[in-house]
């Protein structure tokens, strides 16, 4: 699947957890089993269609019975089947049913980025994970079908919007993988200047970059395998700091809350529709967005605290002029003291 | 050719066969009126079939969202009234007792009294759909009409968010933390009942169910309108009675899906 | 099957049409055990069975619908091929509830966050779904939650 | 064939025109066209309706393949290729592969094969054809109407939300599924009423039973898409919310009611293509069908177990792991009653004397690539692994293997074989068999290609896709085009031969099928007079001399007197 490790054979990508080589082990079974039959099948008719071709002197003899015959392929294709269906089954519950012990891992998807939230409340872009330890993801999709895929674990399920639904692995080895959208889930090529760029890049962790036409196919992460220690200090800086001030009754510092803020609004994906270099996206772009009067829809407003909070968690409400009511709402999805870290976020932009 | 096609005179199904006429409503390509007969009899038993998988999506639907929420089924039902939907099924099941008895005077070749029959099988079916009408005015009134409105009486909710895409129940869905109205209405029993946004399935089952039914109704009053005209014009016999037949087939069949709308929408679940 | 041929020149094989013709007054009398039929299954719904209530009504439904169709649509003297058209239509709808409720009606049986709606930890609802609020609200109500926190997978639970 | 002239008895459709002519100089005109209730005329207009299907379909996908040639944008934007997929998708199996056999070879072939004049509701059968063209207008309106990016399953919520024409789509393909059941309704009861003295169930061509199995499905899995489609419709309507998580409802169980249908559509797509692969290997080893009543039964099955399956195309959804462990279990079913027919065709060529003409080329070639394609289906139905493998290309080149490899080649395998007794003219052999070569070799590059980046992970309805995947993606690309190619040619072969193509004989292939026994091109009332069938329509062994001629000789004879 990509550049560190190929793949492990020519038809299958790299095994990386617990249940891949079961997968493969199976996968190859079917797939001689399928080179016997097909061989055979295809070796016979060709071999007949010679022997048997029709020429002077040669005569078809009429076809007889052979119950016996009929009935053996009828009936022995069915042990092979139930044998099939016994190991996937096994193989489908090995990835269905997590272990108790298990990290869990919050995965929402939507239009279109996945966001990992981890226990300590921390939330990145892109997965990791500790190796030889059972992570389940618990996932949810806030507007579309999505599908969570990652080949060299061998796993993919769908997200369900109103619905949770899990998937679980353990890693054997350290390493990266892509993180696909395996559901189509629709795409736009219109920003609201027009037909957006496309020019995807070859950095096998951010192959598709924002600002451009964005879809189905540009759903893409990465997960990254660590070893335990690699994997805690990253849960720990993403962390939320101001959650420490918080603790001891201290008000966050702005730069501590706008760095905060900076990481949100990558994994919340709000980079996909505003940006903070001015250019225009499908949202307002944040630069010098703070203080400043904006016509909406419903008049002018001032970008302060409560609009900025209710832009977000009612999205609809006001509509910046020259904007498409396009935004969902993240009303259940982002908490008050992250909507705080966003607004210093923004505020620091000016 | 020789054992493939060979002329027997009087064999079944043979073009040679002079043994009976061919009287005019004989399509060319059947032998005899009993084969016509049977033919389109089991082209209406096939169709029979297809109407009823295609109620069936929808009693499937049914089925799954009343075990999943016994409950909010038990509550909703409350708000439809037995006695109209039981008057409304005795209106049907006299509607298919004239439709057959149509039929039989049709096979005896009693002209008249096959078009006084089909008169009364369309007026039940008139009867029927006023009653639905005042049925259906009622909930929308309560404000169950379901989909974006639901829980708006009379559709005020549509006028009320008109600007945006008359989104009601969405738009309180996005409300920071809102959730969906809640209906708060007096059911067929009188009681006050605070039913829950999830009510709207029962209501979007209901409304969907019988309207589709309703069409079929509509689309039967046409079939049977059009096989009276022909009645009229004498174009029935004791020989050649098929498409009385056939429409009456039909007529059942929107009074059988009825037979099962009745309880599941109207009588199921506790009583008060 | 090669007589159906037959069946469309029966009884009498001389290619006219022979159907069988009753006496109006068994419409009549057929109408009227459906009319007390009807009678019969609103009583009864006053009458609590608990999930019996279902099974009673589908019953009695299912009573009336046979003899619609055995004798108002003549199926009782008609080609048994005709029967048997009608009768798989049910069988594949039932093929098709079956197998679906199998799905919709035991999520979350064996993991509870497989198939929830609700989290059982946090009581959030899964986004992109109806908020969580309207089914405490419900609580607060007084009524039952439509779903137990179990989701579905619960919903059907409680059903069984 | 022994032209005894006795009147064809009882009333004629109004200008079906003298039941001994040649159906297609019986009558001139638009009139006697656009009017006609004679099966065989409408069977033509069918066959020119679907093809044109095909080729839109085709024209679709090419684009398809293009813009994937290479990595980033190579010539549309990323919304216009999702329209372009579905398009493709929708067109190919609403208005092309569903139609394709029963309406067209089967309208044309399934009474002859029964000896009988018509089928059993000739207007109905009219009235299908036209339901098919406003079905086809309204789904092509929806190009023009902004065009629906869902793909052609139609998955809410997306469906619901996304801001296209999916009202127009639905409604076309609502009005394409009446078309369908009228056309199997039609079939059945002909089957069951209009048989010829002496055609008993054994007796059936193969082909028929394909029709009456495939019949089956149509009355019974399609009611099921109307419904859903109208409950789609009323989501977006009105938000009614059975479907939609937004208002409670379940889109998971959209899959359900969706696949409830499109499943048993499977069938509906290659139990006719199976059909046609039995005609072709009896006549073309000169030997019954080995086994052929299982081969009869197999389709029967096939059109049961189809119903059962449906679940398959939703293991990753979200199911129940109960639903997923019994539809796969279910899934294994379906492999039997089609090895089945593999193994029986295969066997049937033993000790025959195979002809190598072009359609059998397509006959061989189907047993090639549908043994592929049903062999990777157990990849599929093995939950483990098809938790890798679904919504991959993987699945793309499985269906392909199958539906085009299996269908679309019986399809054309079908149309070279009956041709010459449907147009009275002989296509060129030569010009035929180099088309077969460019499709076959164009076809495996296309979808071989793409079983591998599938199983390397390469997920479905990608725009763009990882630098890994670039030399698949391009080899694909290029067998596309190499299939194009062939297609065209086949399809220049079938139109040359109506102006340039020399008269055919009766029995041109020597075949003991009952339809090659009437006229070529048939009389309007198919046969002169009634057969009475006293064998079956594979033995050769008791077929006479008389029957088995191929009349080349005496065309010959004629047209050295004349």
């Amino acid at each position: 699947m990509n550049e560190q490790n190929a793949p492990a054979t020519y038809q299958l990508p790299p095994q990386m957890s617990t249940v891949a080589a079961e997968v493969d082990w199976l996968y190859y079974f079917i797939y001689w089993l399928s080179v016997v039959l097909f061989v055979a099948i295809v070796g016979a008719m060709i071999y007949w269609a010679i022997k048997y071709r029709e020429r002077p002197g040669h005569k078809a003899e009429p076809t007889g019975h052979n119950l016996p015959l009929e009935l053996a392929w009828t009936i022995a294709p069915i042990f092979i089947l139930v044998f099939l269906f016994h190991k996937g089954f096994q193989g489908y519950l090995d990835m269905t049913i997590a272990p108790p012990n298990a990290i869990e891992i919050r995965v929402n998807a939507k239009q279109w980025s996945w966001e990992f939230v981890y226990p300590n409340g921390g939330s990145s872009d892109k997965l990791h994970v500790p190796v030889h330890k059972p992570v389940k993801l618990v996932m949810a999709s806030a507007d579309v079908l999505h599908s969570f895929f990652v080949p060299a674990l061998r796993i993919k399920r769908d997200v369900v919007p109103g619905m949770y639904t899990t998937v679980w692995f353990e890693a054997t080895q350290t390493g990266k993988d892509d993180i696909a959208c395996a559901e189509y889930c629709g795409g736009r090529s219109e920003g609201p200047g027009g037909e957006l760029p496309y020019e995807p890049t070859n950095d096998p962790d951010n192959p598709y970059v924002s600002g451009q036409m964005t879809g189905h196919w540009a759903m893409h992460s990465r997960v990254y395998v660590e070893l335990q220690e690699d994997f805690d200090k990253f849960v720990k800086s993403i962390g939320d700091k101001c959650d420490a001030y918080r603790s001891e009754g201290k008000i966050c510092p702005g730069e501590v809350a706008a760095a905060e803020g900076q990481k949100l609004s990558v994994s919340k994906g709000c980079v996909a529709c505003h940006t903070t270099t001015g250019m225009r996206l499908v949202g307002p772009s944040w630069k010098d967005i703070w203080g400043k009067e904006e016509s909406t829809d419903k008049g002018d407003v001032l970008v302060d605290e409560n609009y900025i909070r209710e832009s977000i968690l009612a999205p609809q409400a006001k509509i910046v002029t020259g904007f498409q009511a396009v935004m969902p709402t993240f009303s259940g999805q982002i908490s008050d003291p992250e909507i705080d870290e966003l607004i210093a976020y923004i505020k620091s932009l000016k | 050719m020789a054992n493939v096609s060979e002329v027997v005179a009087g064999a079944p199904g043979s073009n040679g066969d002079h043994a009976h006429p061919h009287p005019d409503f004989l399509q060319h390509h059947f032998d005899t009126p009993a084969q016509q007969f049977a033919a389109a009899k089991l082209g209406m038993w096939v169709f029979i079939a297809t109407e009823i998988l295609m109620f069936g999506g929808l009693f499937c639907a049914y089925a799954i969202w009343r075990a999943l929420e016994p409950d909010v089924f038990d509550q909703a039902h409350h708000f439809l009234n037995k006695i109209l939907g039981a008057t409304n099924t005795v209106v049907l099941l006299f509607s298919s007792l004239t439709a057959a008895l149509a039929v039989r005077s049709a096979q005896l070749g009693k002209r008249t009294q096959t078009s006084i029959y089909l008169v009364v099988t369309i007026a039940c079916a008139c009867v029927f759909l006023v009653v639905k009408y005042f049925e259906y005015s009622h909930k929308i009134h309560l404000g169950l009409l379901p989909g974006h409105c639901f829980g708006h009486p009379g559709f005020s909710g549509a006028i009320q968010s008109g600007e945006e895409t008359g989104t009601c129940l969405r738009i309180h869905a996005d409300q920071p933390g809102g959730s969906p109205e809640w209906v708060r209405a007096v059911d067929e029993d009188g009681h006050v009942q605070l039913l829950s946004p999830r009510a709207n399935m029962f209501f979007a089952l209901y409304f969907v169910m019988t309207g589709l039914h309703g069409l079929h109704v509509l689309i039967g009053m046409t079939v049977l309108g059009w096989v009276l005209v022909k009645n009229i014009q004498g174009k029935f016999s004791t020989k050649y009675f098929t498409p009385v037949d056939l429409g009456a087939l039909y007529w059942h069949l929107v009074d059988l899906v009825w037979i099962y709308l009745f309880p599941l929408l109207y009588l199921v679940g506790k009583p008060e | 099957m090669a007589s159906d041929r037959s069946h469309a020149h029966a009884p009498v094989d001389d290619g006219a049409v022979h159907a069988h013709i009753s006496k109006a007054q068994f419409y009549w009398a057929i109408f009227g055990l459906l009319v007390v039929l009807t009678i019969i299954t609103v009583k009864v719904s006053y009458y609590d069975f608990g999930s019996l209530n279902i099974v009673v009504a589908l019953l009695i439904a299912t009573i009336k619908a046979s003899l619609v169709a055995a004798f108002f649509m003549h199926l009782r003297h008609d080609n048994l091929f005709n029967t048997i058209a009608f009768l798989s239509a049910f069988l594949f709808l039932s093929l098709f509830i079956l197998l679906t409720y199998d799905d919709l009606g035991r999520r979350g049986q064996i993991d509870n966050d497989y198939g929830g709606t609700i989290q059982l930890d946090t009581g959030l609802a899964a986004p992109g779904g109806l908020p969580a609020t309207s089914a405490t609200a419900n609580e607060a109500s007084g009524e039952a939650a439509p779903r137990s926190a179990g989701g579905k997978g619960g919903g059907a639970e409680k059903k069984e | 064939m022994a032209a005894i002239d006795i009147p064809v008895v009882g009333g004629h459709p109004a200008g079906a025109g003298d039941p001994h002519a040649n159906y297609l100089e019986a009558r001139h005109g638009l009139a006697s066209w656009a009017l006609t209730v004679d099966h065989k005329r409408i069977g033509l207009m069918y066959l020119t309706a679907v093809s044109t299907a095909f080729l839109a379909g085709g024209i679709f996908a090419l684009l398809v393949r293009l813009e994937l040639f290479s990595r980033g944008r190579t010539i549309v934007d990323a919304e216009t290729y999702n329209r372009f997929f579905t398009l493709h998708g929708a067109i190919m199996v609403f208005l092309f592969i569903i139609p394709s056999v029963p309406a067209a070879l089967g309208n044309f072939f399934l009474p002859i094969m029964l000896g009988a004049k018509d089928v059993a509701f000739p207007r109905l059968n009219l009235l299908s054809f036209y339901l098919w063209l406003i079905g086809a207008s309204i789904v092509l309106s929806s190009i023009v109407l902004g065009t629906v990016d869902t793909g052609w399953t139609f998955y809410t919520p997306y469906s619901v939300q996304t801001a296209n024409s999916v009202i127009s789509m639905t409604l076309g393909v609502f009005v394409l599924g009446f078309s369908s059941i009228l056309t199997g309704l039609n079939f059945l009861v002909t089957v069951h009423t209009l048989r010829a003295p002496g055609v008993t169930w054994t007796r059936m061509p193969l082909f028929v039973w394909g029709m009456y199995a495939t019949a089956l499905i149509q009355v019974l899995a399609t009611p099921v898409l109307a419904i859903t489609l109208l409950l789609l419709c009323a989501e977006r309507f009105f938000g009614i919310g059975i479907f939609d998580p937004k208002l409670g409802g379940d889109p998971v169980l959209f899959q359900h009611f969706f696949w409830f249908y499109s499943h048993p559509a499977v069938y509906i797509m290659i139990v006719p293509g199976m059909a046609i692969e039995s005609e072709l290997i009896a006549t073309f080893s000169r030997r019954a069908i080995f086994g052929s009543f299982a081969i009869a039964m197999s389709s029967i099955a096939l059109a049961i177990l189809g119903f059962l399956v449906w679940g398959h195309h939703m293991f990753v959804a979200g199911m129940s792991e109960f639903a997923t462990m019994l539809f796969s279990a279910l899934t294994f079913l379906v492999a039997i009653p089609s090895g089945v027919k593999v193994f029986n065709w295969t066997a049937t060529m033993y000790k025959g004397s195979i002809v190598w003409a072009s359609p059998m080329l397509y006959a061989m070639a189907f047993i090639f690539l549908f043994t592929i394609g049903g062999l990777t289906g157990l990849f599929l139905g093995t939950l483990s692994v098809d938790v890798h493998l679904t919504d991959t290309y993987f699945v793309v080149a499985h269906f392909h293997y199958v539906m085009m490899g299996g269908t679309v080649i019986a399809f054309l395998g079908g149309l070279l074989y009956w041709w010459p007794k449907m147009t009275g003219k002989m296509h060129d052999e030569f010009k035929a068999k180099v088309g077969f070569v460019f499709v076959f070799i164009g076809f495996n590059l296309t979808f071989m290609s793409q079983f591998i980046m599938g199983s390397r992970g390469m997920p479905r309805r990608y725009y763009d896709y990882l630098p890994q995947f670039e030399p698949f993606h391009r080899a694909s690309t290029i067998g596309s085009w190499i299939l194009a190619v062939g297609l065209f040619t086949t399809a220049y072969t079938l139109l040359e031969a109506l102006w340039r193509g020399k008269r055919a004989p009766r029995n041109p292939w020597g075949s003991a099928g009952y339809e090659w026994m009437t006229d070529t091109p048939p009389c309007v009332a198919n046969f002169h007079e009634t057969p009475i069938i006293t064998r079956g329509p594979y033995d050769y062994h008791l077929a006479t001399p008389e029957e088995l001629n191929t009349g080349w000789d005496e065309l010959e004879a004629e047209s050295k007197k004349g």
